[in-house]
């Protein structure tokens, strides 16, 4: 990967993110959701994405104002439905964007398969259900498994809570959720964080997502908002 | 034997979670479901030390969280805020799915649409063409503990049984659940039985249960 | 798995350990292995056992006593060959012992997947060698990948470094190496510790090996012994 | 244009580990396979910033460590006590062969018996049916960083040649080397080549080279 670079602005921080792009975006409903690289990929301008979250947005800010800005040709999450994701339910209704659902273990088990150099793996989940319907089977020692295949991204979007100059990376809490693996699965991994320290203070036998992971970092002041809804 | 309750109305929920917590055996790794399954937590007793998981990425998972007590970085499944208990741990989404996905978890109480005699579940998507899917971490829990249980109403608001001999809706997971519990009934289900085992009634007598679902029903052994 | 059992020695923490189980035996070289658990599975007798570990043993100390006293059929690990290794060659040599030799890290991700649940996993490495003969492979996205399979342990022995009364586990340093791995892809998996320590002591963030994956907890004295050859 | 340095004889173990550490990139995460590349790590200067990868599960690995600095639980992969440097982060070893078998890796330096053109690479059995096969981490490492290096003699005791044709020994890694770093020369190897490019020779010219080895080399472009 190079060294990471500490930018100053988020604008810098989603600078060349091209048109076309895949782009993991971390984040489990509000919590560990990078709001600060979205906006400025919004303004950023690329266009044409894939755009691969457990959710599909919520009310009108993050994700959702990505999907409102016509940025997104396809989702791949879990749970796209929920009860402030109008955003997405209009495109979808009317055809404007492409869903392919994946069960939740097996988007981040997919994201790990890409990081971890796995060409592909026989998951449990799913067996018997539409969400296997077409996919290649077998049976390993009297158990059905479905083969899945990794998931990579050009792009990683994560909000973490500090990182070091280095690159090394922690988070807070269930915040934490897929941003260690969407880290290790995408090309260049950028990360908006509450503090930058110094190479040195983080303890190394709790750093989550080594720098060797991370390619931007940037800081962004702490932003408040209410656990359900939007901010 | 089957114990028959009779002589009082079905159970409400909340005295529905409480049946599931006292059968839930102490010292288990737990994952309640979004929905009902998480009024159970509040029928645990501490004694029982039970370890619940929450698959966005946490074990010891505690009570909601309310007023000052309440952390946007700290939510369950359900994404609404949670607290911490001691001896919690915190733990990303591949590690927190392997758990499940490796069969490390005791128990794991889902909500379902429909529940087949042979333990094959359905609930995460009505089949209906304008419904736009969301599973969620729904098949992952359906195959991802050594015990599945069901939280449910018998019967839909149209009076339907949800225990059913065979799922109409879009199944979950296959042959999962073990056992069914509803305001009417507790069942034994899963692969092979011939009939589902009903362990308890409430509301109905078993020949009553027997008479308004569609599947084979057998009295417990003990 | 049920409540963490927290033992008072180690003779109760290998009580029970069939003949013919299989063993995962933590530790790289001397780093992390667990001494005084394979002491004690050493006096408890079970013998005919399968031992899946990095390396082989070193001097006639842990793992290199084990298979002295006769108690291992074979051996799965990755560096057997090593220059105080001369207990395990002689047993190899006169053919008294099997040997499976699995790429350190196949013999890791293998593990990885018994505790994940994953059926069987796409590997690149070793394609085109001697150690993928046999092995059905695969052409996905114009890469070579050979099909590998998990490694369940019956039991697992792991050195770590503190554990709480509930059972979670962090580690020191690299003395880290297997342990997590080995902890979730056994049925019974047994760590000695150097502390035990109430719980709510250890951070949530810096947990390694939550409880869920431990079953039985011995205190036992930090040990002194040099780093390379024995004690 | 090849660089010649045929006024001199080859470079020693130590120059040669200098000239690899010259041709690291800034900022690469490194592994230095256990054996002769262990060195490179004294020639590497701080403004590199150079971050060693040990594959027993630590990035930010320091030197080795003496007298009291020695700590059992601090080990590089040939099990000889290191050092810790600033920004280290510890990791277990299904995270760490994931990190390499991921491609995360920049460069890999490893030492080797034999490698051939095409870039096969021959470095963990000898074939001997005497010996006892030990594979350690060499398979994983070979397919698992961006750039693979071989630091070796060109020459064995024997005096044949090293970088061969094919491989005569069993492999390590199919096409996975893309630089030999040798005392007599340096060369670009890999998958599809019709040559293996000359990038520099000491003690010896490429004419020499050609003679004493049976692969086509090609000179440098420039």
């Amino acid at each position: 990967m190079a060294r990471t670079a500490v930018l100053d602005t988020v604008d810098e921080a989603v600078a060349g993110i091209e048109d076309g792009s895949t782009v993991l975006v971390g984040g489990f409903g509000l919590a560990g959701m990078p709001f600060d690289l979205i906006d400025a990929l919004i303004r950023q301008g690329a266009r044409d994405l894939t755009i691969v979250s457990n959710n599909a947005g919520n009310g009108d800010v993050g994700l959702a104002a990505l999907l409102q800005a016509g940025r997104v040709r396809k989702v791949l999450c879990s749970f796209p439905r929920q009860s402030d994701s109008y955003v997405f339910d209009g495109l979808y209704r009317s055809g404007e964007i492409e869903l392919e659902v994946v069960p939740q273990g097996n988007l981040a088990e997919r994201m790990r398969a890409a990081g971890a150099g796995i060409g592909a793996f026989f998951c449990p989940t799913a067996v018997g259900t539409p969400l296997a319907e077409g996919k290649e089977t077998r049976v390993i020692d009297g158990r059905e498994y479905v083969l899945e295949y990794p998931i990579k991204g050009d792009y990683a979007l994560i909000s973490a809570h500090t990182a070091d100059r280095l690159g090394n990376v922690v988070y807070r809490k269930t915040a934490r959720n897929f941003g260690p693996v969407m880290a290790a699965a995408a090309t260049t991994t950028i990360v908006q964080v509450s503090n930058v320290v110094e190479t040195g203070t983080l303890d190394p036998e709790a750093v989550v997502t080594p720098s060797i992971y991370v390619d931007r970092v940037v800081a962004v002041e702490q932003r408040h908002y209410t656990v359900q809804g939007a901010r | 034997m089957t114990v028959e309750h009779a002589d009082r109305g079905p159970l409400t929920m909340d005295e529905l979670a409480r049946v599931i917590a006292r059968d839930i055996p102490a010292g288990s790794y737990v994952n309640l479901g979004i929905g009902q399954p998480t009024r159970i937590a509040d029928h645990l007793t501490a004694d029982q030390e039970v370890v619940l998981h929450t698959e966005n990425g946490m074990l010891g998972m505690g009570p909601a969280a309310h007023g000052d007590d309440v952390d946007p970085d700290l939510t369950n499944a359900g994404k609404a805020p949670v607290t911490e208990l001691p001896g919690a741990s915190y733990f990303h989404h591949a590690d927190s799915f392997a758990m499940m996905r490796g069969g490390h978890l005791d128990v794991c109480v889902l909500g379902a649409y429909q529940v087949a005699g042979n333990g094959d579940l359905a609930n995460w998507h009505t089949g209906r063409e304008e419904d736009i899917p969301a599973v969620g971490g729904a098949m992952d829990l359906a195959i991802g503990a050594k015990d599945v249980f069901v939280m449910m109403t018998l019967f839909g608001k149209d009076g339907s049984p949800k225990l059913v001999p065979s799922c109409t809706y879009p199944l979950t997971g296959v042959g999962c659940v073990s056992r069914v519990y509803t305001d009417h009934g507790v069942f034994e289900v899963g692969p092979g039985r011939e009939a589902a085992t009903v362990l308890a009634t409430y509301g109905l007598t078993l020949a009553d249960l027997a008479a308004r679902l569609s599947l084979p029903l057998s009295a417990a052994d003990r």
